[in-house]
């Protein structure tokens, strides 16, 4: 059986392969709970705040921070990947890197959101996942970044939907809108190279219907009278809180 | 295969098919009573204030015989089988928690708890190991209570009665506070969470419709001081 | 925000078992892993032994041991996993833990299989999988015992083939033959109780087929001689090795 | 979205496409060498021993041209993407293995190595993150010359030849027992290695069948003392 | 095979062609009929309430013209085989019970029963074993009435009808007690009637807007007392 | 809704759920039944041709048990109802069918007839309008014949038993002909239809693998002149 | 295998797969350009009406320009193969289609006919055999406008423009008399035919919201009287 | 939606679904004689060499009837259509290439080609733009060839005639080389083309069993040399 020390190579390295995909996929189920979580924070935290809806307000600045520090969880498992997606392994276990990547990539762009009102940029994403001397630990790629970008519409429909009825939240809920519908038009022309984008294009156009619709709502309810959405919402608080 | 092996194989089978049998009829029963309540919780929307205790209090024995059935269940499943079997009544539990809270609701303005909820349908914790309230059905039937509550709304001021939908929205608005507070799985549970943001939404809006119209006399709108109806 | 106490505790209560659930998860993979690789080693340990196809030889027996061995890994880490399915538990996460267990079955009676040229009873599994004292980790259901050692009559399929040209491979072939056709008579019966065994009954029918044609071309191929099976293999042997 | 980002990410995306637009160039270029090369080899089946040089010598030269491919994908592949990239020539690759060790095996009845058939292909070791043979690619390669060998023991017996059927058996014997050293998942090389077993097994009938009709010369059939065909 | 089994099993199997593609005709015949009501009814909804009465009548023919079809239908199924066939026709019979009981509702407000639909529709009770109206499709085509009503009750308020809501709230609630009168099982049926609830939801909401602006007299929301429109 | 019809309406659903349950009953039965037979059949694969009549003797009782299964079905399907309720037998049924044709094939070696088929099973003709053996599923039944006599092909081979491999080449050629003849539309039939050319090749290398090595008396392979084994 | 006739096979097949691969270029042409008009489009819902004809005269160059593409198309496609290639395209057409509709519809309010769209996209009578606009194409890009008008509806109440929905419901009405007359099969677009329901219930609510709170001038729902915006 | 626009689009729906129905007609006829055909051709595997020429000359007549067929077709497609209808006959087509590739096999041995074919068929050029036999099918046909010449290798020998096989993979080889020709796609053609090799497969193992056992004289192994039988 003079083959066997080739195919005893050959198993040291499948084996190898196979326990380093393996650990790859259960680091990948935590980061994804991890984000999850912090998602919810973040729910969380800014609904309950005194003012969600403002721009660049205190109460959301505090949101984001809180909401980054628990991220900084998943990129300290990153940093301690490092060596599983050293070189060319990035693109090796892609698959089993991918699902975890796009869900901490939401819960990011969520934070980014509340504190900026913008969408992260790719560098944005790239420089959390880098070492102190600013390499990164493996390159990000364009699919991830906009895939799990376009899962943060989904998260601003329900932000839109569930403040609705807080003081400012008829007005938040155009500003959701006319953002979604923003992020909607310029990720379309990457469609045709990013597989899967289509399918979350038409999730985002989903969302988006049901923000329009809440904001339809607001205006119509406002329009009976001569006055600002946000004077009346003034007048329905003071009201409530005679 | 060993023919022993075989028989005790069998007979685990036909047990577990019989129980399995038997567990069905204890829901069907289950499953009439709760049909009856909702059936006449439903006319809380055509109901005037005062004549829903009168409404209330024909459930309420309904709901109590609930007990004798959740009873019957217990001495069924087997010790430490309550996960076994759960999946096949956790949609009729789920029907009765709403049911209970309603009525806590329409009598006190209130949330039962869990505990209280168990105890309203006669679950026992010494059947914790075969029948019991778990957290996720008991949440179940409070969203049914929220889907519910955001129709009464809009029904009530039809019925010309513009105080119950400030407390409704003050009620729900806590509830949503508490739903927020966990940490959901994109499940079931997370879906319903999902659509209860738009009865929020919707109860918000007759709060709005009301508000505006001044229909609600100045100083009664602190929910807690409007007397129950 | 009277409500907030108690669904602080449903927060702990759900987090908690989402936690266990995906420890659980986790766990369930190591143990197909290791379930898998027994089943390669009983394979290769089996093949490479002397007399592979006689009934209770010495190398068979050595090939179950070793197999055994390597799963008293996953017995040891059932034990350790005891605590996250006491009493009810089992039942609750069943989903997670069945498919690492069903791979744990069939490896076990693959090995069973190697030793006694039996089917491993249902006692016997439930059997390694108790503490010193006899106490079950968990309740065994039959649902797995049956899937589990329904796998095994493609492990089998693979031995009768891959073992055809080895000296009494031809004869294996047609005892495979048997107790395959046995297992899926046995099992056929407990079709309509356990979900998803049709599916499997199917494959091992599949499977029934493929020894039975390896058991047919050994036959058609001895029958133009007057001498037995075994005569014509030691033949061919001896002229091989002459 | 931010207008520099919007242009990068175009960038970025426009070059992606373009170079898997070179990269298919390259691999259909390889893909004519490898059709034509398992055309050739598709005659050894009615090809007398006597022959078989001519025949294996004709293929050599397409073989050895495999490496200038290989270089131009290597040139065109950016550092470090070999893996994302290699599926794009997997298919062809395996093709090109196989052919590479079945002239081998038609010239010294023995196995080409790894390390041997990436230098016959010309894949050069500091290309390593662009363009490597993996251990992978190299043993789906070595499948497709058993299957080919089992097609073969049949054919050169009736062409007449009793001894090749021998000396494949007792290669692809070894070749089978270092396989079985592998800790396969059930994915596509498992299934494959699954037929490989039905490939010995016929094998294993044409040796019976010329084995019980005697037709080799007594002493010659220690497969190592047989000369080449 | 024997030859005059064959020319039996053939001879069955072309008469059960032969019989399919005549179904199919006259069917399509009840199409066209049901997709002309349907289309007429559909304008109901920008129809002032005093030219509902004629574009009724001009329905009314079509709709007893049915019957004739129906006829044909079952001259052509054979004895006992009413439910060999009937799903060929479910679709539009259901369309045709809509037409039916639409029609009863806008005329009289009142519930076309199942008899008096299968009347109306020109089926005949000795046709009992080839063409019958089925429980299961006259619930189905009131399903399809509730769910134009819900539409309905929009419209009229847009036409500057805000009493016809009213009336729609009231039938439809008597309606929808009826059908939680009934053991469904877990079916297409329920899962339809579960669904209609959202209509409910969607007149409620409408009867709330009219009320909340007081635009109907005080006292009418008891529908009874509303006159036809 | 009219409290009379309400009542009309739940019966009838009742009624209908009642006797599914029923049938349902009736049906486990038959299962059980075709269930053992079926796992008795299977052994024909390893039963030398001497011990075949007594394994036949013991499945005929359990056939002829049938009769009184499918009298059961008869009486509480409602007259005219065949068509309504066939679908959850025809599974069984077919099998039911298959071990007829089975039994009279390993006794005679013959077709068992669409009409001796009925009589074999019980199934009375004046039962016609309730439970009957519709052409589809006595094809379905044959082509389960099919399919398991090209498995006894193989096995008769491996028992040592040469001859009976020409004898099922001669029948399933017979039975493939008379299909051929059949005008069947492109449906699951059709499709199982078309798979018997499967089994038909492999019944033809059995057929070659004997006769290429001689090991039937020549001149046999014209099977009629066989005696049954 | 003749030496000629394989080399006129390979010719075919070559020129088969040449001319695909241009057909992709010429339809990525095509789709860039819908890209690009749908994504401009899309602004409309979030654009105030004076603003709109600035928006749709950027659009309307781009469209124009698809007759160029349409030209290249014609050229490439064999006489006679029009109907060989058309799925690849069929696509890209019909959103073009729908662009040329809504264009036509912000400007006059009207509906392009199937000749006018042909014209408007550069579609020429004489490429008939090569490239032409289908009954099928053109229905599928109405029923996309339809689907987008009922958002437009919603979003322009947003905007403060409470007379848009009045025309976007007249004008939908319109054209689905028109489709509910056509005799479409039970196919994709019966279909998507269908589901148009759901849009005009959408716009029927709208224009509800808005005359329920009078805020278009009364006798304005006749949306004839109402100018373009 | 315009009337006379309305009417167009109707007619050319209407159109169409008559031609579909005429054309559906024309391919039943020639499904009843290719099933006809192929029903003929199947007792090849039954029938010695000296009657094959009868049976050949039996179905040559049914053969030769399709031209009419096919004229009968390319009345009905109108000018240019020939891509938008050939799915629906594609199928039947192919049988008939088969049908026509295999009769001139056992009369001459030989192929017959793409041109020989359409003229056997009795399809003329110039209905090229209607109806025309394209590589594709033709192809197509070819490929049923070999799959039906593998059987009919195995089932020759088990009839006693050991060189029909020899003959049988001389012409395959000489196929299957210039398929390997072809640049094929990766498509349903590449695909079947592929499953060839099972059929090779096939027929080298049954040239190896009469070669083994020398049932063919020395020396006929090159085919060329051996008789038509
Ligand atoms: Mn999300
Ligand atoms: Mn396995």
């Amino acid at each position: 059986m003079s083959f066997l020390p080739a195919f005893q190579s050959f198993r040291d390295e499948l084996d190898d392969h196979n326990d380093r995909r393996e650990r790859l996929i259960k680091a990948s189920r935590d980061i994804t709970n991890i984000a999850k979580k912090t998602i919810f924070l973040l729910h969380r935290v800014v609904l309950e705040s005194e003012n969600p809806f403002e721009d660049r307000s205190a109460s959301r600045i505090k949101a984001a921070k809180q909401g980054r520090e628990k991220l900084n969880q998943v990129q300290e498992m990153y940093a301690s990947l490092r060596h599983e997606l050293v070189g060319d392994r990035y693109w090796r276990y892609q698959r089993q890197v991918s699902p975890g990547l796009q869900e901490y990539i939401e819960a990011l762009s969520f934070a980014h959101f509340l504190e900026h009102s913008t969408l992260i940029t790719f560098q944005q994403v790239q420089d959390t996942l880098c070492d102190a001397d600013g390499n990164p630990y493996f390159p990000l790629t364009i699919s991830d970044y906009l895939l799990g970008a376009s899962d943060l519409t989904g998260e601003l429909m329900r932000f839109a939907i569930s403040g609705f009825g807080k003081r400012g939240g008829r007005s938040n809920a155009l500003d959701v809108c006319a953002f979604v519908r923003n992020c909607k038009a310029d990720f379309e022309r990457f469609t045709p190279y990013v597989r899967d984008l289509s399918k979350k294009q038409s999730v985002t156009a989903e969302s988006l219907v049901k923000i329009e619709d809440a904001a339809y709502a607001a205006v119509v309810r406002s329009s009976e009278y001569d006055l600002s959405p946000d004077m009346l919402d003034d007048l329905v608080t003071t009201y409530l809180s005679n | 295969m060993d023919i022993q092996d075989l028989e005790k194989l069998n007979d685990m089978l036909d047990n577990e098919s019989d129980l399995r049998e038997k567990i069905r009829d204890k829901i069907n029963d289950l499953d009439k009573k709760t049909r009856t309540m909702v059936g006449n919780l439903n006319k809380i929307h055509s109901t005037r204030p005062e004549s829903i205790p009168a409404l209330v209090g024909a459930i309420r024995p309904v709901l109590a015989s609930c007990g004798e059935t959740f009873g019957g269940l217990a001495e069924l499943i087997p010790p430490h089988q309550f996960w076994r079997w759960k999946d096949m009544w956790c949609h009729s539990l789920r029907t009765a928690v709403f049911v209970a809270a309603m009525i806590e609701y329409l009598t006190n303005r209130g949330l039962l708890s869990l505990q209280a909820t168990a105890s309203t349908l006669g679950i026992k914790d010494e059947w914790q190991d075969r029948v019991a309230l778990s957290a996720e059905d008991y949440l179940h039937g409070l969203i049914g209570l929220v889907n519910e509550l955001s129709r009464l709304a809009v029904n009530t001021v039809t019925l010309g009665n513009f105080e119950e939908p400030l407390r409704i929205s003050a009620f729900v608005k806590d509830l949503f506070a508490g739903f927020s507070m966990l940490n959901l799985k994109n499940d079931v549970l997370r879906r319903r969470f999902d659509s209860l943001k738009y009865d929020i939404k919707k109860i918000e809006e007759v709060v709005y419709d009301v508000s505006l119209r001044k229909l609600v006399p100045t100083g009664t709108s602190e929910a807690g001081q409007i007397a129950p109806m």
